[in-house]
């Protein structure tokens, strides 16, 4: 398509790719951590709850910065990723770590409000049924929020589909590497007379980001529809 | 043998960098790849083992900090372009300013001026000492609005949200949504110089020959173009 | 099988302190609303965790405070059907229904499975989800994923209040072959009496979070003096066996020696009963009757007359089948002239004695 | 007062087509589970809207598809008692109890609130959130709710399942109260005949979403070609009154110009009665009996005999007290000879006559 | 305190003053956009839900530019504003505008989820009562949802205290109006050596919103169990 040029094109394909592999990587932890929070009472509940918000916290170049000084070559981390063969500073790998920090709080919330408005006597009566806890998990709570999860992914998935600040300081802003939309909305915001190309760049953004709200909206109300019984 | 590079360039060089890119490319068969950002954010991936062979930066301060961490091969840095600094107005009639006259405060009225970051972007520490220098600042420091860079400072004023604003040469010419009213003397504050260097390390051939083209009659018609100016010329 | 209860706690509404034994076969625990039943059912099942707990079935120990013991829920094996349904809203029926054997993975039983399904009519909303149930309906699904998670114990929390007499009817035989049968032991509660003295071994009477009374079926609910539900809840439980099925639709049965007539009993001759005999549905005569259509009548000695506040009189009646009650009003009792001692003649309508009232199983 | 219901609607178990007229006084959907009968009582509380439905109340359109009215349930001043409770979780009892009140904004009415609170039994609860109450509990505030929303009609779904006798008969009597001096009309749904013969003015038998019978209760319950619910449900409803209560606790009354005998009536002399006698309580005899328990005869003569399938007859007899059903066996139809246009005595036990089977008001 | 010089305090009183009045001022529309996403059916809820999730999808340099054509001082919003005197370009309000929109998507789906949570037979059985609609919300649907009105108005102060790019491109950073914690933080990292008073002004962003979260959560906790009756 002549609309927009190629290495447009590789931005729209990386940031679908980064913000795919964010929001289903990070998914099962978030569940996870949601219903830790939601479920149980431990020492740190509050140290993990606010962790967890963190990123929403800190303005983004700051959580960044953060990455860059965790996982970058002279950080802790990086140190050991590198060790390993499995560096992520300035891959697309880095750019999906940031954006899954960056949406996890969102994901979470979504999360874990849904856990905590499911009745926990329909949980009870399946551990009367036999069921142990991780399966009463699977088989009662997780089927109940789903309608919960799907909301926490799509937003995640937005969030990560516009997420900049983190990325572009972390992972800088290679085309084909760690140009995300955003990155290359900005690059093209900086230089005078390109607000055309940021323009068309936008609206793909939006239009893959709506097209996911669409979807979920429609899985979500056909999956109560059949909890409910209408 | 053909040579990939990857290149850490402040955002505000985009245009000219890649069409020049593409002059090189064809000249040498490399193969050139560039990194945008502010040269803050790139200073400090470069701090962090970023895989970067050349730096572009808007900002002397922070390619001094490099230098001094033996991050860039030593010789290899170089002033490669200049800018100057004007004031701008939305209106495309307005009439020019006389700076020295020192009337720009009561033009300025109540509206706001546009600026990006005095004290940490550097078009912004330039504007601030031009116009202390020129004796206004102290008139206008409480109306001044501060971007997060300059093209946030034009955007400021092409949209009218501010009817003055403080940019480079360079940003001005691309924007037909501003006028320059007025261009500060060069005298007036520190000169305004894009420092590049080689990343220690990776002086290789094709490194060292791009730095090389950047120097050539080519690259500055295209910078020229752009509205920046070439020191030494 | 047996299950040993000991509880104490304290709640806002309500100071909980009963112990009771339930033998093999069913424990009903009868008592007013709010009494405490469901708290001690749920601690049963472990859902809830009182101050002080100790509780073995089978010999096994569930739960002892003392040593520290507290076995969760779902290594109880404990199937519960709850006083308000819980069914999963997001699983059909068949799926609600499966769900404790796939929870313990045992290998699917589809002959039980139709069995269950059939007897509690339910077969034709198997793919249906609880949203589009009725209440009965729910209550039925709740009843058959209980009795298909192959529980070692059963908790039964007013399992049949939703349901109609007709229905009533197909799954209380069901319930006893469990009990007789299966051998499962079930902790029941209910506020019917006719249900109690139906299903029950033993009857644990509650009333204010203490265990007033408990013991027999036979005897708990015999005492006129323990009628927290009512007095209407008072009768004699007798021992029966079935002997032979005449062609008119009637059952002869064998009470202690006593032939009796009862409507169709369906089960084999040789078969024991246990049938209630509420004591308003017994009249007392001092002659031998003559000319009524109550095909029932048993000669016995009267041994106590129990007045008390209300003009109701009960009087117990040894007659060769058992012990049997009769409420009477105090006036028929002067006017009879009756007192203890005495010979006199209790008249049974046969179809007075309803087929809630009879059982089977030893009383 | 009175109610007029037709609806018609298709849903997955079910295919409902049902008309009836309810007059003032109760009306008593009666019909098993799955029958449709929650799913008419939400027709008409407006929370399930049918293909099509024609509601009128006392007057006022409720819904008529026809003409495209559809009242919103909060216009519609329903007292809905759920088969399921719903209490607000969030508001204590006594919130949940004000909240028509409130919604309504009618000035608080501490009498009528107290009078509510003290029949139901529920003054020690008033401060309880429902989590912390029991399954009966709950259903006594269920029901102190709807009373005190002031509604001018009553939706009643087994509203007394979770309940007790003793609090049962507690509160049958204030809900003939609402019936008879509020003229509330009353749209009740009951598993039990007693409480239907008890309330109903008039029966509405629902089956597989149809109407089988409706009209009287006397005339539907005593038809013992309609038994869905089962035979025991059979009975007739006689027309009395309070003649004199005696000394030793009985109350005189007065069945058609026939002096009975009943356990303490809590009325007023010359208060209307209404006397359930289940068909299965009677005993018929071709002699005038003596030397019995049973305090209360009729003479009457043998009006029809219905056999069945099974061992049962019900034999009809008109007494000047009314009409009067019992439930024999065939046996015993035989053995004594029993046929239409013979004389018989019918003979009630006092006793038998539970107080959930006396109502006040005609029948 | 000597820890922080005048003009920073001046940016953490003005970003708390800016979080707390963009949250509380979006919280009635929030609840109202919630329970309108959840509960009603009508044409254009799929373009509600578009509009609603912009921000989030939208680098915030875009919204920040968007703004400004709409609120500065030649945009629509803006010369209405203007002509009532109530300019918000450059003041603090605008700084308040900006982060109540880039929040706004967080709280929207955190309420709307609690919404769909509660029982709508709770809201059945008060409708029979003689509440209308209105009554019916405020009196059973909202003190249910309150734990989740609560976790969404968390989350927006926090995105609300965090937001960068959108307020900085609307209203720039004007020292005492529109400098909020994170342009202030975003000036010390662009200058070398100044990376400690960075950490600083985070660290104070940092426990303001961890305050706000263990607030909330302890809040929350309260409210669950006044309904659960433990
Ligand atoms: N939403 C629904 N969709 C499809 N079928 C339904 C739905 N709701 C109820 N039904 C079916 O309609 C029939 C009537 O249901 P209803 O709740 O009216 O019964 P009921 O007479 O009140 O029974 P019960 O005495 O058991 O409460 C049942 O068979 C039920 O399965
Ligand atoms: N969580 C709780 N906190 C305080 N009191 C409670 C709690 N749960 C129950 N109660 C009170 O304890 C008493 C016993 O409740 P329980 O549910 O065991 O009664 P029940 O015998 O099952 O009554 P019903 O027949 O009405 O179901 C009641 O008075 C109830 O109000
Ligand atoms: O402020 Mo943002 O949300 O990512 O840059
Ligand atoms: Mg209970
Ligand atoms: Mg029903």
């Amino acid at each position: 398509m002549g609309w927009l040029g190629p290495e447009e094109w590789q931005a729209v394909a990386l940031s679908l790719r980064v913000s795919l592999v964010a929001t289903l990587v990070s998914l099962p932890l978030g569940v996870f951590v949601a219903h830790a929070l939601a479920r149980w009472r431990f020492p740190g509940h509050a140290l993990l709850n606010g962790l967890v918000h963190l990123p929403l916290i800190l303005p983004p170049v700051v959580t960044g910065y953060l990455l860059l000084l965790t996982f970058g070559a002279q950080g802790p981390m990086g140190r050991v990723l590198e060790a390993l063969g499995m560096s992520i500073a300035f891959r697309w790998t880095g750019a999906a770590l940031a954006a899954g920090i960056m949406a996890f709080p969102l994901m979470v919330r979504a999360i874990r409000l849904s856990i905590e408005a499911v009745d926990p006597r329909l949980e009870e009566a399946a551990a009367t049924l036999g069921a142990p806890r991780a399966r009463v998990f699977a088989t009662v709570t997780l089927p109940l929020i789903l309608p919960g999860v799907l909301a926490g992914a799509v937003l995640a998935f937005a969030k990560a589909m516009g997420e900049f600040g983190a990325t572009i300081t972390f992972v800088s802003n290679i085309p084909g590497q760690t140009q995300t939309l955003p990155s290359a909305v900005y690059a093209f915001l900086q230089v005078p007379g390109r607000e055309d190309s940021a323009i068309r760049l936008v609206l793909v953004s939006v239009a893959i980001a709506m097209a996911a709200l669409v979807l979920s909206e429609l899985l979500a109300r056909r999956m109560a529809r059949r909890v409910a019984g209408g | 043998r053909a040579d990939s590079l990857l290149v850490f360039a402040a955002a505000s060089t985009r245009d000219a960098m890649d069409e020049i890119a593409t002059l090189f490319e064809g000249e040498s068969g490399h193969d050139v790849t560039f990194s945008y950002a502010g040269s803050s954010v790139l200073a400090r991936q470069i701090q962090n083992g970023a895989p970067a062979d050349v730096f572009l930066s808007a900002n002397t301060a922070w390619m001094d900090v490099l230098e001094e961490g033996g991050l860039i091969a030593a010789g290899s840095r170089r002033d490669l372009l200049g800018n100057t600094l004007v004031l701008i107005a939305h209106d495309p009639e307005a009439a020019p300013v006389d700076l020295a006259a020192g009337d720009f405060a009561t033009r300025l009225g109540e509206g706001y001026l546009a600026m990006a970051l005095v004290d940490a972007v550097p078009a912004g520490m330039y504007g601030k000492a031009a116009l202390a220098h020129l004796g206004i600042w102290d008139r206008i420091a409480g109306q001044v609005a501060q971007a997060d860079n300059v093209r946030a400072a034009l955007a400021l004023v092409s949209t009218g949200a501010a009817p003055f604003g403080v940019v480079y040469g360079s940003d001005a010419v691309a924007d037909p949504g501003v006028s320059v009213v007025a261009t500060f003397p060069g005298d007036s504050h520190p000169p305004i110089t894009y420092p590049v260097a080689v990343i220690a390390g990776h002086d290789r051939p094709a490194v060292t020959a791009f730095l090389s083209f950047l120097t050539t009659e080519a690259a500055g018609a295209v910078f020229e173009a752009q509205g920046f100016t070439l020191p030494g010329r | 099988m047996s299950l040993e209860v000991a509880l104490r706690h304290r709640l806002a509404g309500l100071a909980l302190d009963v112990a009771f034994d339930a033998p093999a076969g069913v424990t009903s625990l009868f008592g007013r609303s709010g009494a405490g039943k469901t708290t001690v059912i749920n601690a049963v099942a472990g859902l809830f965790r009182p101050d002080h707990a100790r509780i073995v079935a089978g010999g096994e120990v569930l739960a002892d405070s003392d040593a520290g013991i507290w076995l969760p829920p779902h290594r109880r094996r404990v199937g519960y059907v709850f006083q308000e349904g819980r069914l999963f809203p997001h699983l059909d029926v068949r799926r609600n229904l499966d769900y404790g054997r796939r929870a313990s993975g045992a290998p699917q039983d589809a002959a039980g499975f139709d069995r269950v399904v059939g007897m509690l009519g339910i077969g034709g909303l198997l793919d249906r989800r609880p949203a589009r149930l009725s209440g009965g309906e729910k209550q039925r699904v709740a009843i058959g994923r209980a009795l298909l998670m192959q529980p070692r114990l059963l908790l039964l929390d007013e399992p049949l209040a939703a349901l109609d007499e007709p229905r009533k009817a197909e799954i209380l035989p069901f319930l006893e072959r469990i009990r007789d049968e299966a051998s499962v032991p079930i902790l029941h509660v209910s506020h019917s009496a006719a249900e109690v003295a139906r299903l029950a071994t033993t009857v644990v009477m509650i009333d204010a979070g203490r265990v007033i009374a408990s013991g027999p079926a036979s005897v708990v609910l015999s005492d006129p003096s323990l009628a927290p539900t009512g007095v209407r809840a008072v009768g004699a439980v007798l021992s029966a066996r079935v002997v032979a099925h005449h062609d008119d639709g009637l059952s002869e049965i064998d009470a202690g020696g006593v032939p009796l007539m009862l409507p169709r009993v369906a089960q084999a001759p040789g078969t024991a009963l246990r049938i209630r005999i509420a004591a308003h549905d017994v009249i007392l005569s001092r002659e031998v009757p003559v000319g009524l259509s109550a095909l029932n009548t048993l000669a016995g000695t009267i041994e106590a007359i129990h007045t008390g506040e209300g003009p109701g009189a009960i009087v117990s009646v040894a007659t060769p089948a058992g012990h049997l009650l009769a409420r009477l009003t105090r006036r028929s009792v002067t006017r009879l002239g009756l007192a203890p001692g005495q010979r006199c003649h209790a008249i049974l309508k046969s179809v007075a004695i309803a087929p809630e009232d009879v059982g089977t199983g030893p009383a």
